[in-house]
């Protein structure tokens, strides 16, 4: 990735715009200008191909249990197999893909930029972390290369200590993305606490950067209880110490409070970045202020908060008593409300606006309708009596679906194309790009709305095997499945075809206020020559559309020094 | 996840200390202050994870933690405790040093901060190598073995009376444990089989299946089958040590992660690398260290001072 | 007494700026006399612990140990870790990590008491596994016949 | 093993409970189902209600402020409006708080039992279920009284399993070292799924059986005779029928044909080469450790997964699937006569003193 023609190409670009003479991609290369590299921008790319492959892999696994799972009986692969695949497909696209995400990818890349700042406030960390990545990731594959693991991504005890499939290359694998998560996490909230240029108070920040915020409060704070919650799980496997191992009078369900202590907050690590990602699509989309900054930027803390009081509603039928019960149900309905407020708002958003409907928006379009579902479905798993009838069937497969992929994922990849020609310097063709889109949004609902149905008429998650009667639900699914999968092919090949081919991108083609767009695209490699001065985030009207040179220009005349921030 | 740490401590190791990204000393400072407060933040809810595990145990299962923890030597844990805390001062003091300058009060203090960390090591070893001795580990290791209730010179030292008769104070005298173990004679080194914990073994499976109320007969029915036994033995003892290794196991960890850094400052100081003008990694170190000493602080009083 | 010693720590006039710039930077250097009386107090309360341990009193036993040792902790954070002289931002961190302690600790305790009597008080089926001995126990299976309708609370026994 | 063969068992001949099924749910078949799917249909429906709204909204303010060329700046409108924040954080706060009320209140009557419930003991481990009446008896399916509330108490041996009835609605983790009750009240004859839904393993998919909802009556009836029944078999009989019952059949195959563990043909009575390379002759005691104690003597190429039986089985029970298996064995009669040949009632004096009888048919031990 890192030495295409772009660089040659990029002269145009600058001929038409303020583009740097050389750019973050251009400004050193060969391996070790990558591997060694500081610079965020790189860092960024690199874990975006990274998370890029795993996502393959993670689909790839899912295509082999949809296929499997076409009828009843076993054709393709082994019951034991079949659990194999679904725990690694678990174990990749959550420890690997969905969590570090937004955040590692996005977030790294943009997080500065939009800050004013040179760099995060710990480069150094920042590379670590990437590598800290690498490493988990390698033990996740050794894992699967030494015959694999089959606890599924929850590693319940006592079965996780008793399974004779290698579990701890893949347990020390997701420590150690722990700490890469924890580091990412620290290296943000120092960045957006010590690096904000003047000019940038709290409420001048975009969005995107509270929600990041907002994610980095939850990965220092939960993920370390992960760690100590794999190191015990380990030493339960190596030395059988007996802390959550009912044959050593350890306790299961306890272990069930740890894990669930960190993948709960885990699932708004996953999700806030990308309400982040709405939050900045929207406005600029629809040519419009963002409505109601204040309680937008308010929901995410909110929930970063109330994410840490829920984790129980995980375990109503474990053996959790009924008081527990009571009280993370009682959380769980809380920490709804600031989501619907975001939803709301972005809604509001759009009222009035000038909405074009290029991909970026689309994917966003399709996030509000993903995660209507994805959200509202959760009502149904927080009431406690629905809940006892819903747990551990497919009506919960489809629940998180909705919500980690069409609701993560989705943002991601409409943040993807929302800063793929600041970061590639390349545009792409709008046309495939809306075609995939409506793709995958036809073949994720393909797939996973039967999942609610027969989840409620009572099929189990993680069966190999199936009585006849739900049959038709999920050769529904795995047809929507597959569906998917082409459209997600034809993403890379018109992103792959546009980083060669593509149109260069000039600074600011969506017409956004916030301040990675007012430098090159690419960005030069110490971001900004001069630091730019923050205004409001979402001040669109003083931009202009300029048809002769084709993108967004601030029109000096116009230019509100925005700081009613429509904040505070 | 030291290394991590000392790779947060490292930038800036060489001048120009102040790094492009940031615009002054004082950001620089600020940023490194915060990120490694951060990092001890995860590093309290690291421990955090333990001491709910404490909790959850000590709470619901007060007679074996009362029970076991006599096997743990308080004077050693207490000389530990005096160690590490002056360990600590030697480091704020180290800070002190470098901050104002003074090269050789910094490398002096330094050292002595690494050895008093080499002291606490040591006694730990002394108390670990103890238990493993006498079979106090955690899970199927637990296998308290009888020992001649005065055993000299044994390696545990101060160790040795409490852990020599495996029965509480309040337990029959060391005379009655053959007694207890009746044929398998409890020579030194041989599994001292508790007649209360075979009883419930033989009695568990079975009984379990009836229920709480069937297995709860079955345990009061225990006492009276054979007078003179150690009654006191309450179940799962082997979970305090499951409890009490992982809780000073992770502490012991971090102890020698601290050492290392620690090291590299001295090195780093002999080098003559830190002046007045630019001693964060000294400070950051510090914050570290002290931050093991305070996990320690609460150690101490709860694994060794259970009553 | 966590006062006093703050305070005697505090007034102690010291030869050294309590807080010098360096190349911009401020720092603040803590004056040897305040260093040793915290290590004195931590001492004396290291002892104050043990000593308190050896007298029964009850479930204070417990209580009192945890907040001597909170104060110690105090002392060090306090004092060696300058946080007292630090940004009070860094405070906040601080306690929200303790806060979140608490509130983990906290909910898990409430589930995990709420639903002991459920457990099987004893219950480690590996253990008599690896030690059982291989002729029965004549006394086994004479009180099963025997069963008490009560279910006792975990670790009555 | 093909997958189907131990779901077709299972299930094969049961008319899957669709009758009254709806498109969300299948039919309501206790006394607790009505009141769960009141409250889904309410989530359900104030769910549709504010999805149509979203969507419907988004849809509409697409097509009215779609970028045209008369269209290329928003208008002008409010930043922020505290009135309508305020209206859409209440609105949400009082329906999600009926839900809690509503989801609770149901939740409680769903886990406290009446008093009067008839107690039957369950018994879930890899990968089967085995349901204990008062009087003893041991049978892979459940079978419950119309009208009468049922209590389940239940227990695992390995790991985690789960208790489900979709059509009853009720669902409970098993987790092992504590006892998990549910109860429920059968409001419709016939057969219902029974699910273990709590990732257990290979088998997991496998864990299936059915509720058996009789009349009062007729259940009577069914268990005494079900319970008498070994009286009038040969022991071989009656150990062709544990063997069944007792999910032996899950791994253990009768044709040769290998399963997750050894098949029994040809077994008794041959050498048998162990995972640790030595080999030994599988007689009497073989046998009896191998139910009792599985992980002492595994055969080789085989995972050591088999749970034990200890205080499952009687040693009369074990006996008499020693008597089986000399049936499915051709050459038995070249055992050496290491054991004295086991009759039901030699397996009681025979017992070697490796293992502490345990009867679950006379309640002693257990």
């Amino acid at each position: 990735m890192s030495d295409t023609p772009i660089d040659v190409r990029n002269a145009d670009g600058q001929a038409a715009g303020r583009a740097a003479p050389d750019n973050y991609l251009t400004h050193a290369r060969g391996f070790r200008s990558w591997a060694f590299t500081l610079d965020h921008k790189r860092i960024g790319v690199m874990y975006l191909v990274s998370l890029l492959f795993f996502f393959f892999l993670g689909g790839m696994l899912a295509m082999l249990i949809r296929a499997e799972l076409v009828e009843p009986g076993m054709q393709i692969v082994s019951k034991s197999r079949y659990n194999e695949l679904f725990t690694l497909h678990g174990a990749i696209m959550i420890f690997l893909v969905v969590i570090p995400g937004i955040p590692v990818a996005l977030g790294n890349f943009v997080l500065p930029l939009m800050l004013g700042a040179r760099d995060v406030a710990f480069p150094k960390l920042n590379l670590a972390s990437y590598y800290l990545y690498v490493a988990g990731a390698l033990f996740m594959l050794a894992a699967i290369a030494f015959g694999g693991v089959d606890t599924g991504w929850t590693f319940y005890t006592p079965y996780s200590t008793t399974t004779n499939t290698n579990v701890v290359p893949v347990v020390f694998g997701v420590f150690i993305l722990g700490f890469s998560s924890i580091f990412t996490g620290l290296n943000f909230i120092v960045t957006i606490h010590k690096l904000r240029p003047p000019g940038m108070n709290w409420f001048r920040m975009p969005l995107f950067l509270w929600s990041l915020y907002a994610t980095a409060i939850i990965q220092v704070l939960a993920t370390p209880v992960l760690g100590i919650t794999l190191l015990l799980l380990i030493v339960e496997r190596a030395f059988h110490i007996g802390i959550f191992d009912s044959a050593l009078g350890g306790d299961p369900v306890l272990f069930q409070h740890f894990f669930w202590f960190y993948s709960h907050p885990a699932v708004y690590i996953m999700i806030l970045p990308a309400m982040g990602v709405i939050s900045e699509v929207i406005p600029t989309f629809s040519r419009k202020h963002i409505f109601g900054y204040g309680a937008i930027a308010a929901s995410s803390i909110a929930i970063a908060v109330l994410s840490f009081l829920v984790w129980g509603h995980h375990m109503f039928v474990s053996g959790q008593s009924d008081l527990g019960n009571m009280i993370f149900s009682a959380f769980t309905f809380a920490v709804a409300i600031p989501s619907a407020v975001k939803v709301f708002n972005w809604l509001a958003t759009m009222y009035k606006g000038s909405i074009a409907l290029q991909t970026p928006m689309l994917y966003a379009l399709s996030f509000l309708f993903l995660f209507g579902i994805g959200g509202m479905t959760g009502l149904f798993l927080a009431t406690l009596s629905t809940d006892v009838h819903l747990h551990d069937t497919y009506f919960v497969v489809a629940h998180f679906h909705y919500v980690i992929m069409g609701g993560t994922m989705i943002a991601f990849f409409a943040g993807l194309h929302y800063w793929w020609p600041k970061m590639t310097g390349r545009m792409y063709s709008e046309r495939l790009g809306a075609l995939s889109a409506w793709l995958v949004f036809i073949g994720f609902n393909l797939t996973f709305f039967p999942q609610f149905v027969m989840g409620a008429h009572g099929m189990p998650r993680r069966y190999a095997d199936y009585p006849a009667q739900f049959e038709p639900y999920h050769l529904l699914s795995s047809i929507g499945a597959f569906l998917m999968a082409a459209a997600f092919f034809l993403m890379a090949g018109y992103l792959l075809h546009a980083l060669r081919r593509g149109r260069p991108a000039p600074p600011n083609p969506w017409g956004s206020a916030t301040l990675e767009w007012q430098c090159a695209s690419p960005p030069p490699y110490d971001n900004f020559a001069v630091t730019p001065q923050a205004g409001d985030p979402y001040d669109l009207e003083r931009l202009r559309y300029d048809a002769a040179r084709g993108w967004y220009d601030p029109d000096e005349d116009a230019k509100s020094a925005g700081g009613a921030g429509g904040a505070a | 996840m030291h290394d991590r740490e000392s790779s947060s401590l490292a930038h800036g190791e060489h001048p120009p200390h102040l790094q492009h990204h940031f615009s002054d000393e004082q950001q620089q400072l600020d940023s490194d202050k915060l990120g490694m407060w951060l990092f001890l933040v995860s590093e309290i809810l690291l421990f955090g994870g333990l001491f709910c595990v404490y909790a959850n145990y000590r709470a619901h299962h007060p007679e074996v933690f009362i029970y076991a923890h006599r096997y743990l030597d308080t004077t050693l844990g207490g000389i530990n405790t005096v160690v590490l805390i002056c360990s600590s001062f030697t480091m704020a003091w180290a800070v002190r040093a470098a901050q104002l300058g003074q090269r050789r009060a910094l490398v002096t203090l330094l050292a002595l901060t690494l050895l008093a960390g080499l002291t606490f090591l040591g006694i730990k070893s002394v108390e670990y190598e103890a238990k493993w001795k006498h079979g106090l580990l955690w899970g199927t290791h637990y296998r308290p073995v009888a020992e001649e209730p005065a055993a000299p010179g044994s390696a545990s030292g101060g160790a040795a009376p409490t852990a020599a008769a495996p029965t509480p104070a309040p337990a029959p005298t060391p005379a009655s444990v053959p007694a207890a173990t009746g044929a398998q004679s409890s020579g030194a080194g041989q599994p001292l089989r508790q007649g209360g914990q075979w009883i419930v073994e033989h009695s568990l499976i079975p009984r379990a299946a009836q229920g709480p109320a069937g297995l709860a007969s079955g345990l009061a029915a225990s006492q009276p089958v054979e007078p003179g036994q150690i009654v006191e033995q309450p179940k799962n003892v082997q979970v305090f040590f499951a409890v009490y290794f992982a809780m000073t196991g992770l502490h012991a960890i971090h102890v020698i992660a601290g050492m290392v850094v620690i090291a590299i400052m001295l090195l780093l100081a002999l080098r003559g690398r830190f002046d007045d003008g630019y001693y964060t990694p000294v400070d950051l170190t510090g914050l570290f260290w002290h931050l093991v000493d305070v996990i320690w602080i609460f150690l101490f009083p709860l694994l060794y001072l259970i009553r | 007494m966590m006062t006093e010693g703050m305070q005697a720590a505090a007034e102690s006039p010291s030869g050294e700026p309590s807080a010098r710039t360096v190349h911009g930077a401020r720092a603040h250097v803590s004056s040897l006399r305040e260093l040793a009386a915290v290590l004195a107090a931590l001492l004396a309360l290291t002892a104050l612990t043990v000593a308190a341990a050896r007298v029964d009193l009850g479930s204070w036993n417990l209580f009192i140990a945890l907040g001597i040792a909170s104060v110690k902790v105090l002392l060090v954070v306090l004092f060696f870790m300058h946080l007292r002289y630090d940004r009070p931002f860094h405070g906040i961190v601080f306690l929200a990590a303790i806060l979140f302690v608490m509130l983990f600790v906290g909910l898990v305790l409430v589930d995990t008491s709420a639903y002991q009597s459920n457990l099987i008080p004893g219950y480690a089926p590996a253990l008599e596994e690896s030690e059982a001995p291989q002729q029965p126990a004549p006394a086994a299976q004479q009180p099963g016949s025997a069963p008490a309708p009560s279910q006792p609370p975990s670790g009555a026994q | 093993m093909t997958a189907m063969q131990p779901i077709a068992q299972l299930l094969g001949g049961l008319p899957l409970a669709q009758e009254g099924s709806t498109f969300w749910m299948p039919s309501e078949a206790s006394t607790g189902a009505r009141a769960v799917d009141l409250a889904f249909y309410f989530v359900l429906w104030v769910s549709v209600f504010f999805f149509i709204l979203i969507v419907g909204l988004m849809l509409l303010f697409v097509i009215r402020y779609r970028r045209r060329p008369g269209r290329l700046t928003a208008e002008h409108a409010p930043r922020h409006n505290l009135a309508l924040e305020l209206t859409w954080t209440i609105i949400p706060v009082i329906l999600t708080a009926a839900m809690f009320a509503i989801g609770f209140r149901t939740y409680l009557d769903e886990v406290t039992p009446p008093a009067n419930a008839y107690e039957i003991k369950v018994h879930a481990q890899k990968w089967k279920w085995s349901f204990e009446y008062p009087n003893g008896y041991i049978d892979s399916d459940l079978h419950v009284p119309l009208n009468e509330p049922v209590l389940l108490v239940m227990d695992s041996v390995d790991v985690i399993h789960s208790f489900y009835v979709p059509d009853f609605r009720v669902k409970k983790d098993i987790v092992p070292g504590r006892f998990s009750r549910l109860w429920f009240q059968a409001t419709q004859l016939g057969e219902h799924r029974v699910f273990c839904s709590q990732y257990c393993g290979t088998g997991h998919s496998d864990m299936l059986s059915k509720v058996v909802v009789q009349q009062p009556g007729d259940f009577a009836k069914w268990l005494q005779t079900a319970a008498a029944q070994y009286a009038s078999m040969s022991p071989a009989q009656a150990g062709a029928d544990l063997y069944q019952r007792l999910g032996c059949v899950q791994c253990h195959s009768t044709d040769g044909s290998p399963g997750l563990g050894p098949t029994y043909k040809d077994m008794y009575g041959r050498q048998v080469k162990l995972a640790d390379g030595s080999a030994v002759v599988a007689d009497e005691n073989y046998v009896r450790e191998s139910i009792l104690d599985p992980q002492a003597q595994v055969v080789a190429g085989f995972q050591p997964v088999m749970p034990t039986f200890k205080g499952r089985m009687t040693d009369q029970q074990i006996g008499w699937i020693i008597e089986y298996l000399k049936t499915l064995s051709s050459g038995q009669q070249a055992a050496p006569p290491a054991a004295p040949p086991a009759s039901p009632s030699a397996g009681q004096s025979a017992s070697p003193p490796s293992n502490p009888p345990a009867n679950p048919q006379t309640g002693t031990g257990r």
